[in-house]
């Protein structure tokens, strides 16, 4: 049993890690900002997951366990909400004061 | 005060002592009168937390269902998963397979809170970020890729947020629009 | 184990180290602050994993403050960045050459940032 | 006569049985105010000060008291913990001193500054009014702290404590040129504060202990000192010698000093530069005397004859009256530091020289900057060579400036002349002459500008004459004039203390007899002779120097700054060596530069220590 | 080498680091930015002090291991550091608000503007 | 090499490169991103050194708060900031302060080698002087009972450095609110963060000051939390920030000082010293004193943040 939970807890943490190398690798891959933030919250959330959702075979049952996912909630809450923060922040100006229905539809 | 006011501040009160029982993750081992000091603190912090919730975020008359929110959850959870795994190609391979582009969504949720949820929720998804709202008052999302149907996921994804809502959902009366993004 | 959730956190740092060449490279600075993003979440994720490690439940705490925290810090950074320069109404005008023209634009698109160092 | 004295000797007594908890007095005092004050803001504000300084003088006096006749230091352990784990707080009589002396000029500065500050008709309090007197209670609050503090964080603490209340005063006139001046005051003293942490910290990785005693005896106890040790000592000099704007880490002095307000520059002056300069004191000769013994109190002292030569002589140049004051200050902190490589040979007449230094100059320049914000508020400006006549409008105020520079000239009987007499004893007795002609030569610059500024304020042209009505000069208020004066009279009679006063400054000192040092040194030293020899070099430089200052009738002063231009010889030899001084200072006070010597200087100080013991 | 021994030397490098900072940089904000360098540098060698003199004394689940005093001491000094940041910062912009420039750099004659009745009452001018 | 040594290697070298970086970069605005993912490293820092505290501290005030604070500045300097280059100091005098910090660096790591071994050390006394307190965790042991006068003195430091902030306003302006918070554009997602964090927020700080007299944490932790959530919803537009007249918000500033010092003197007659805590009553006293600290500083904090008061008012309450 210890040797299944330890195996899960690898191999959840692993692939969480990959999570968190793919948000690095498309930081810094990706062509322009917005999908560099894709890269950036989406993937390292799912890693912080992971990693949480790993560590669930580790901790004490089951305080310290669902301590851990209101942490990853949390994590969620404000990555979701900085990512469109930042991405309505850098949004070109077009889309942010113009009817987008408009000829630009085919126009560029 | 309408009887809603009464019910969601009893009800967010007891999530935030929820949460106080995971961040303080008492020790049932302790002596009786620690962990009963400990619960009157926690009763405290959670009417603390209750009342700046209920200031910052005033309630409103309904109720939320909670088999659509279970739904709901499972479906954001999942997609999360499936578009994360979807992502990993896309990154690590020799070429980028990306056809980043704007999306223009009409959403039926009346702007507030609950708009902003739903701009949330989606944005946790890989592959759509919720970039703001233009001057018809539809959500601008920023797709990973336009080639995807992301306006009937994101279609899907609204309705069960508005029986979540207590509400019932109505027909579509717009059909989404989509614009690929030349620069890309 | 606690080998290799130490190991799980220093590859998480390292990953998300790379990821601070985004400071160095920008071009704009809200790329930059991308890094420092990433760096929130790598950092939670590593920290409970060396609490995992250490046995310190203590640490998740930290982690939690860290949680609460480090999306205040891109807020702050989307804020001052789309800041206008000069407000009529606040006072005097920042731009010490308001006769030259308009004061340099400080929103992330402008083109004045995309010079790499 | 005598029933009062035996109540006071009881009095003493039933203080001396409570022990060292009055120390918590001063210490809480300043503080409680402070959050008191804030919280009832308002019109008041001036009046509960004032009533605080007058609570915190008797507290002082009465500390003074105990010491002096307890003849040991007071000691007291907070909350009972003792050092190294808790904190401790010790008056000996320099503490004593220190106390009194802040005590008295924060006094007056409350008497003095209670029309200064507006106020509205609905009783609601105005800016400048809650941030001064607050801040002014956390001035104090910080110096008091620092006289009594025994733990070398605490004091860290406390030193912040009086920065951040020194710097918004300085900013208090809201110009852009206060403003700047108090950034750069704020951000060297933080670099300077940094350094001090710095080098505390590597004492407790050393030591395990941030007490000032224990720290003593462990460094004591020890045949070699540390590298670690070394550098902390450097590193918290160099730190405090910053703060106190040591030549020639004077950048941000001249312009916060002469900037701020009045009330508040009599403060700064006479005050928040001495309680660095009380630590380097502490740490020198309390913490670890074996450092008399090195070379660093040479380098020490070639800063102070520096600050000497360098504050005196662009303070002669200096067009306005505020900023030749701050100047006046610079070169007055100079002295201060012969002190250290005088007291490697003469301990006790070094050290009292040096304390009384503190006094003298606290009150001289506290009087000076007041009587100086009464003339400017009295003319609108204060260019010295429009000073025309202004002595017959003010004639109290012009009198306070003059004593207060007589003080600080060192002429029988001021307190100037004692500490001159006693340092020149303490240079002879350790056979240091050279510190001796330094100080004889600060006097001389001294002297010439004091008599240029009274020039032109008894005789120089007058600037009023055909002034429009609303441009005449003000009338300043009585009390503002008496309290300069009185404190100008303190610091001129302070040389008339009986010997037995001077036993306060070597209480709590091992081997240090203040008072029989006094007694040695002024043996003889009122007499007409010595008199006459310290007056005639004094008097021809006052001639030369007012034969610079254009009389009445003459050439209007339109070019405020006459003695650049002056024809005469006298002024055009001063004009050239001022004018080489004046290019230096400029230049040490560029940013870069005053770095660059802030780390030769630790960089210096660590060198001279290595290989101590 | 320890981790330890190893963050004590990065916290020279930091110290050396903010201290250049703090001379050369021009602009005040820099000086600011380079002022909290040089104090993380000094708290983190403080840390290292602490971490040196630490061993298992404290009951489990205290969290700390090392001695407590360096690190009480960091706590305060963390929060002094941060009130001088805010108040430099204040007094920065109050300074380019009104036209005083950003830099700390005097020109060789910077004598501050005669002080008027106003002025020296410490009001500020309509 | 373990692999505790290389994370600690790669966390140290991180650390050095960003401080590089903030030394280097051509806008203070990167020098400044820089500096928040300086902080967030130095909590991780902490934590390898097992200064739970201090990282939580750090985590909160080194990324978060300082963050904002010059995040603020530095938009608003931008334009200054070529005029700043131009008065650099000679390139000749840059490197001969270069070489002359480099040397300091080097004197003080040699120094960090030298030091004596074995550490000399407090924590056995704090260990042995932490029951009486009835606390166990020994950092607030030490800021609360054995080094009192520190914490107190700390906490008065802040009312200075607020007013120093406030006084740099305009006469006229006094009885404005302050205004230099950052005013984002309007946003949804900023709203809801600031309506749905807060109350997590809250339960985390009460958690943080409870907790703090066993576990990690206290009140500065605590306080800065708090002073965090507030700032957000003054940013989101939730509420304004107090006028700096106002007696209430200027109570709450001082309460927690007060109470310290009543406590203090009522320990001169009940426990013999100033400062020191009438035994068995020494943790809830030192509970209660961490919850009205708490309080003040986070208020003091947040004001910090919220600069001198000004005229303009931010009218739009509630977007």
């Amino acid at each position: 049993m210890r040797l299944a939970l330890d195996i899960f807890t690898i191999v959840m943490v692993s692939l969480g890690g990959l999570f968190f190398l793919a948000g690095t690798v498309g930081l810094l891959r990706f062509p322009d900002t917005l999908t560099r933030l894709h890269a950036l919250t989406e993937a390292d959330n799912l890693g912080l997951g992971l990693v949480v959702l790993g560590l669930l075979a580790q901790t004490s049952w089951p305080l310290g366990a669902l301590k851990l996912i209101a942490l990853w909630l949390l994590a969620l809450l404000s990555g979701a909400v900085v990512a469109q923060f930042l991405g309505a922040a850098v949004r070109p100006a077009d889309w942010r004061t113009d009817d987008v229905s408009g000829p630009r539809e085919d126009g560029r | 005060m309408g009887r809603y006011v009464i019910r969601s501040a009893v009800l967010r009160w007891a999530g935030f002592l929820l949460f106080w029982l995971l961040l303080a993750a008492p020790d049932l081992g302790a002596p009786v009168i620690d962990i009963l000091v400990d619960l009157l603190v926690g009763l405290m912090a959670a009417a603390v937390a209750a009342w700046t919730s209920l200031r910052l975020l005033p309630p409103t008359p309904g109720s939320l269902r909670y088999g659509a929110l279970l739904r709901l959850a499972a479906r954001v959870l999942r997609n999360s998963v499936v578009s994360g795994f979807s992502l990993l190609p896309r990154v690590f391979g020799p070429r980028l397979s990306i056809a980043p582009g704007y999306l223009s969504y009409p959403v039926r949720l009346a702007p507030g809170p609950a708009r902003a949820v739903f701009g949330a929720l989606t944005s946790v998804v890989p592959g759509t970020l919720s970039v703001g709202t233009d001057r018809d008052g539809a959500l601008i999302y920023h797709c990973l890729d336009v080639s995807q149907p992301v306006a009937e996921d994101l279609a899907i994804d609204e309705t069960l947020l508005i029986e979540t809502l207590g509400n019932k959902p109505e027909a579509r009366d717009a059909v989404p629009r989509r614009k690929g993004e030349a620069r890309a | 184990m606690t080998t290799f959730l130490l190991a799980a956190a220093a590859f998480i740092l390292a990953t998300v180290a790379l990821g601070l060449w985004r400071i160095l490279r920008g071009p704009k600075d809200v790329d930059r602050m991308l890094a420092p993003q990433l760096l929130g979440t790598g950092g939670v994720a590593a920290l409970v994993l060396l609490g995992e490690a250490s046995r310190e439940s203590a640490v998740a705490d930290v982690a939690m403050v860290l949680a609460l925290l480090a999306a205040f810090a891109s807020v702050a950074f989307v804020v001052g960045a789309l800041r206008p320069q000069v407000d009529p109404k606040r006072g005097p005008q920042l731009n010490p050459e308001p006769d030259k023209g308009p004061a340099p634009d400080r929103t992330p698109d402008a083109p004045t940032q995309d010079d790499n160092p | 006569m005598t029933q009062a004295q035996a109540l006071v000797a009881a009095g003493i007594r039933d203080l001396t049985d409570l022990g060292g908890v009055v120390l918590v007095f001063p210490l809480m005092l300043p503080i409680t105010g402070l959050l008191l004050g804030l919280v009832l803001g308002g019109r008041y504000l001036g009046r509960f000060v004032l009533l605080l300084t007058l609570l915190g003088l008797g507290a002082a006096l009465a500390i003074a008291a105990v010491v002096l006749v307890g003849g040991d230091a007071l000691q007291y352990l907070l909350g009972g913990w003792s050092p190294p784990l808790g904190v401790g707080l010790r008056a000996d009589g320099l503490s004593a001193v220190m106390l009194v002396t802040s005590a008295l000029v924060m006094l007056a500065v409350a008497l003095y500054a209670q029309r200064a500050f507006p106020i509205t008709g609905d009783g609601s309090e105005t800016r400048s009014s809650l941030v001064f007197w607050l801040l002014l209670l956390g001035v104090w609050g910080g110096l008091n702290t620092v006289f009594l503090g025994q733990d070398l964080f605490t004091l860290f603490v406390a030193l912040e404590l009086l920065t951040f209340s020194a710097v918004p005063l300085v900013a208090l006139g809201g110009k852009p040129e206060t403003l700047a001046a108090a950034l750069r005051y704020l951000l060297f003293a933080l670099l300077g504060s940094a350094l001090y942490l710095l080098g505390a910290v590597l004492i407790y990785g050393t030591y395990g202990t941030l007490d000032i005693a224990l720290l003593a005896e462990r460094i004591a106890g020890a045949d070699r000192w540390p590298p670690s040790l070394v550098a902390a000592i450097a590193l918290m000099t160099v730190g405090l010698l910053a703060k106190t704007a040591l030549f020639p880490l004077h950048l941000w002095l001249p312009p916060a000093h002469a900037g701020a307000p009045p009330a508040a520059s009599a403060v700064l002056s006479a005050l928040v530069v001495k309680a660095s300069f009380f630590l380097v004191l502490r740490i020198w000769l309390d913490m670890m005397p074996g450092l008399l013994a090195t070379a660093g109190v040479q380098i020490l002292g070639a800063m102070g004859a520096g600050a000497i030569l360098v504050g005196n002589l662009v303070a002669l140049r200096q067009v306005r009256l505020k900023l030749l004051i701050a100047y006046s200050t610079l070169a007055q902190i100079g002295y201060l530091f012969l002190l250290f490589p005088l007291a490697a040979g003469a301990e006790a007449l070094a050290l009292t020289g040096g304390t009384l230094q503190v006094v003298s100059h606290a009150c001289a320049k506290a009087a000076m900057f007041m009587a100086a914000g009464l003339i400017a508020a009295a003319l609108g400006h204060d260019r010295i060579g429009e000073l025309g006549g202004i002595a017959r409008a003010l004639p109290i105020t012009v009198l306070a400036f003059g004593l207060a520079g007589l003080a600080l000239l060192g002429l029988q009987p001021s307190g100037g002349y004692l500490v001159k007499t006693l340092l020149t004893s303490a240079a002879d007795a350790s056979g240091q002459w050279w510190w001796g002609l330094v100080m004889q030569a600060g006097g001389l610059l001294t002297a010439a500008y004091l008599f240029r500024v009274l020039g032109y304020a008894l005789f120089g042209p007058r600037a009023d004459e055909g002034r429009p009505p609303n441009l005449a000069i003000k009338r300043p208020g009585r009390v503002q004039e008496l309290v300069a004066l009185l404190l100008a009279l303190c610091a001129l009679l302070l040389g008339l203390l009986p010997p037995v006063a001077f036993d306060l400054t070597g209480v709590g000192r091992a081997g240090v007899d203040a008072g029989a040092a006094v007694s040695v040194a002024m043996a003889g030293a009122f007499d007409w002779g010595k008199l006459w020899g310290d007056l005639w070099p004094v008097l021809i430089v006052g001639l030369l120097v007012l034969c610079a200052v254009p009389w009445p009738g003459g050439r209007p002063a339109a070019d405020a700054d006459s003695v650049r231009v002056s024809s005469s010889v006298t002024g055009r030899a001063a004009a050239v060596v001022g004018l080489v001084f004046e290019r230096v200072d400029a230049a040490l006070r560029q940013w870069p530069v005053a770095g660059l010597s802030l780390l030769l200087l630790g960089l210096g100080l660590a060198g001279s220590l290595v290989g101590g013991a | 080498m320890s981790g330890t021994t190893l963050f004590g030397l990065g916290a020279a490098a930091l110290v050396g680091l903010g201290l250049y900072g703090l001379i050369c940089q021009p602009g005040a904000l820099r000086k600011i930015l380079a002022f909290n360098l040089m104090g993380s540098g000094i708290f983190l060698l403080f840390g290292v002090i602490a971490k040196r003199g630490g061993g298992a004394l404290f009951a489990a689940g205290t969290g700390s291991d090392g001695d407590p005093v360096p690190q009480a001491l960091v706590i305060t000094g963390l929060v002094v550091a941060f009130a001088a940041t805010a108040i430099a910062v204040a007094l920065l912009v109050r300074l380019a608000e009104t036209g005083g420039g950003t830099t700390l750099e005097t020109d060789a004659q910077d004598a501050p503007a005669v002080p008027t009745d106003a002025n020296l009452r410490g009001e500020r001018e309509p | 090499m373990s692999v505790g040594l290389i994370s600690d290697v790669v966390l140290i070298l991180l650390v050095l490169s960003l401080a590089v970086w903030i030394t280097i970069a051509r806008t203070a605005y990167r020098a400044v991103v820089g500096f928040v993912a300086y902080g967030l490293l130095m909590t991780l820092l902490w934590v390898r050194l097992a200064a739970l505290d201090v990282a939580m501290t750090e985590a909160a005030l080194g990324s978060g708060l300082t963050g904002i604070l010059l995040f603020a500045a530095a938009a608003r300097l931008a334009p200054f900031e070529a005029a700043e280059r131009a008065r650099a100091p000679a390139p000749a005098l840059r490197l001969l302060i270069g070489l002359l910090c480099t040397l300091v660096a080097a004197g003080l790591a040699a120094v960090v080698l030298w030091l004596p071994e074995p550490a000399p050390t407090l924590a056995p006394l704090v260990a042995e002087h932490l029951p009486p307190t009835g606390l166990r965790n020994p950092v607030t042991g030490v800021l609360l009972a054995h080094r009192a006068i520190d914490t107190l003195l700390e906490s008065m430091v802040l009312l200075p450095a607020l007013i120093g902030v406030w006084s740099v306003a305009a006469d006229a302006d006094w009885s404005g609110r302050p205004g230099s918070l950052p005013r984002p554009p309007a946003s949804d997602a900023l709203t809801l963060l600031a309506r749905i964090l807060p109350p997590f927020g809250v339960l985390v700080a009460i958690h943080l000051v409870w907790i703090g007299a066993d576990e990690p944490g206290g009140k500065f932790q605590a306080a800065a939390v708090l002073a965090a959530m507030w700032v957000l919803v003054m940013m989101a537009g939730l509420q304004q920030p107090p006028a700096v007249v106002s007696r209430g918000w200027r109570g709450l500033l001082v309460v927690g000082a007060s109470l310290f010092i009543a406590i203090g003197i009522a320990g001169i007659w009940l426990a013999d010293a100033f400062l020191a805590y009438p035994k068995g009553l020494a943790k809830p006293l030192i509970i209660a004193i961490e919850v009205a600290l708490t309080g003040s500083v986070a208020v003091a904090l947040a004001l910090l943040l919220s600069g001198p008061p000004t005229r303009a008012h931010r009218c739009e309450a509630g977007r």
